[in-house]
């Protein structure tokens, strides 16, 4: 299984029947396909929409039925469309459950970078710094590193996405909550020891006696 | 509100002028105005859009044409000619997250000073800001948003002006339809009064300056 | 003619063709009778309908159509509904071009003082607050004097619903503008000279040369 | 979303709940839950409404059973006996103006701290307010409102809890139904998934918590 495919399938886990959840791009989205048929979970597309179903069949799109990233998706029976205004209400209201996004640092306190690289990448921040300040829980599902330096930093060192601390990462590696504030190693990827998620996490990790491997 | 062809529309717009457009990556754009005001360049203008969209599409086109000279924007990353533009200094870019963003539009257009989120308290988006306390908890001072000019795309209008608008490409176009000294409309579909129902107008006529007729 | 009717349609004489126009329970709600057909104006209920239509014949009433008092009314082909945000966005906003409004005092500098008695009368302000201070124009349409007082004073005793001036006050003896901040007699009633409405005025009136009978 | 009887609805609310009810002059409101309310003698309710309705209409049910011990709203002068119960100080009143007091809910619904309004500057209303400045213009700063009920009237919900609204009984329900811990709904007509278009939509399923059944 594939670093993407392992990440998608361990967050899907966390959504509960009746949640209101809405994924970033990139492998956020693909969590929408490892949701079993028989929990009832609302996605939400942030440029208006309750309801999000899959890409149409081909010559099914319309143009006025678009994903945030301005592809066409599919609504499904029970959908709703609303303003900006209202889907940032929903989404800075914590009527949102489940906000899941990528992340580039989070750091030893939870705390989440995602959205510039000064000097390098400035593509602005869309919804990410509402998502993440005002969703119920915020996950961030990412690669444990990239190019070999840890994404799991003592402290952020980009610009910070909020204040607010995340509530759950989810790595090809490990799961990493923050119960009492501070990163704690929650779970283990299938085949990787506890030595192994150690050894890439720059961050010092919270290590309970017992941690179990993902079920995915 | 008037009827009026998209030229006589767009000749109204002077050269740097303040532009809200409405869309989402293009969807929900009023694509005819956009042709038009590049057509007629409308240079220097102060764009506040959603998304720079991507080339070719959407407001895309104004920066094909380079005629904007500031922006105010939540995202420009899928357009590498806006990106360029702001990285050589062409252009002047206020970046902000999208709830504030729809926020300030909204503030603007309801007679709102501002309002208090907490979004960005403690990033970088609070340079320069108010931060208000209220029961111990810090928000950001976001003041309201205007233009001169909002440039709405409609699903439906009727011969009064009623708006409404179909799935996602509602987005930010009822908000700034409020929030714009003269308010420009084009539709996918003109129809009679009473095909859209009370309860389904988003925008109600009084809303709306100038309609574009068909063709 | 009676009072009430010389406002009415004193007041009607103000409205332009495309106006957004709210109307106050009492003698604002007068004027609409007093429209001309082809005008066309659109009234604003702020319970949430702009196209107030006249009072539905009988049987034909709807209990979800209602004024702001709570009273049966009908809706005109091109009418629109919303919430209350909206509505008070439209009010506060300026998008409405004229309100008309009862008072209970103006004042020299054109404020106005319509929501409380304190120690008698305290029904709350409803809309009124919102309508002075957002409205484009706001016209007070109410009776010159009650019970021999007179209602244009020097400076408001009661409680004041905006510190915005108001626009213009039509009473059944004159109409009264605010050009340069001071409350100036821009026309008599029919019959009434300047010196009776002098006579039964508090505050001090700028009398211009020329001041014409209102034309209703 | 879960679908419940009138009397297991109303048996959740303590007595001393905060409690904003939907409606204007008795027009939108939830009846079958006030009727419920009042039969299970739901005392000391902290109420937010924009008015007091009429004896025996709507909340006017309320003051009837001298059930509410504090009212927020904008108006209560067509109800003698709420007027009476605030002149004998048994009610404590706090009235807002309208335009402010649904900003001040749909911020409370919306995650903001408030809003700056004009409205009220220099008049009774801004004791005790923050004045703030924003480009040399004065506002109140206006604080959000929530509660731990809203009571929400529908014309029409889907069986997922999608509601929609009709004419002028729409007024402050989908606001309420933002900004409060617990939204429990009565519909005119409860209909099957699909019948309310998503564009028509007013108020999205995952708002609300509970729908009373019909009977």
């Amino acid at each position: 299984m594939d670093a993407q495919t392992i990440i998608a399938r361990r967050v899907a886990k966390e959504l509960r029947s009746g949640d209101l959840v809405n994924l970033g791009i990139g492998i956020p989205t693909l969590v929408a396909n490892y949701v079993p048929a028989d929990l009832k979970v609302f996605f939400q597309s942030e440029n208006g929409l309750i309801g999000t179903g899959p890409i149409p069949e081909q010559g099914m799109a319309h143009p006025t039925l678009t994903d945030a990233g301005g592809r066409p998706i599919s609504a499904l029976p029970g959908a709703s469309t609303f303003d900006s205004a209202m889907s940032f209400g929903l989404i800075r209201g914590g009527h949102v459950d489940v906000t899941v996004l990528g992340g580039l640092q989070v750091d030893a306190e939870g705390h989440l970078a995602n959205w510039m690289i000064p000097g390098k990448m400035v593509p602005g921040m869309g919804g990410a710094m509402d998502l993440v300040t005002g969703a119920k829980r915020v996950i961030v599902a990412m690669q444990h590193a990239a190019k070999g330096k840890s994404k799991i930093v003592p402290r952020c060192s980009l610009p910070l996405t909020s204040v607010r601390p995340v509530n759950l990462v989810v790595t090809d590696m490990a799961v990493i909550g923050f119960p009492d504030g501070r990163a704690t190693l929650l779970e283990t990827a299938p085949g990787i020891g506890i030595g192994e998620v150690m050894a890439v996490t720059e961050a010092e990790l919270v290590v309970p006696d017992n941690v179990p491997e993902m079920r995915i | 509100m008037k009827a009026v062809s998209v030229e006589e529309a767009v000749a109204m717009i002077p050269a740097g002028a303040s532009v809200m457009v409405g869309g989402f990556m293009g969807v929900g754009t009023p694509e005819r105005l956009l042709d038009e005001v590049t057509r007629q360049r409308k240079s220097g203008l102060s764009l506040i859009c959603n998304d720079a969209a991507t080339p070719g599409k959407g407001v895309g086109k104004l920066f094909d044409a380079a005629l904007v000279a500031r922006l105010t924007a939540t995202h420009i990353g899928l357009n590498p000619k806006a990106q360029q533009q702001m990285l050589a200094n062409q252009i002047d870019v206020d970046l902000v997250p999208q709830g504030t963003f729809v926020e300030r539009i909204r503030a603007g257009g309801c007679g709102l000073g501002g309002v208090l989120t907490p979004t960005g308290v403690g990033t970088l988006v609070a340079e320069g800001k108010r931060q208000i306390e209220v029961d111990g908890r810090p928000f950001l001072l976001e003041t309201a948003l205007r233009a001169q000019f909002a440039l709405v795309h409609a699903f439906l209008a009727d011969y009064l002006g009623n708006l409404s608008y179909a799935l996602t490409s509602r987005n930010f176009n009822p908000i700034m339809a409020m929030a714009a000294d003269t308010v420009i409309v084009t539709a996918e579909h003109i129809v009679p009064v009473g095909v859209i129902a009370p309860d389904h107008v988003v925008t109600p006529a009084p809303l709306v300056d100038y309609l574009i007729t068909n063709g």
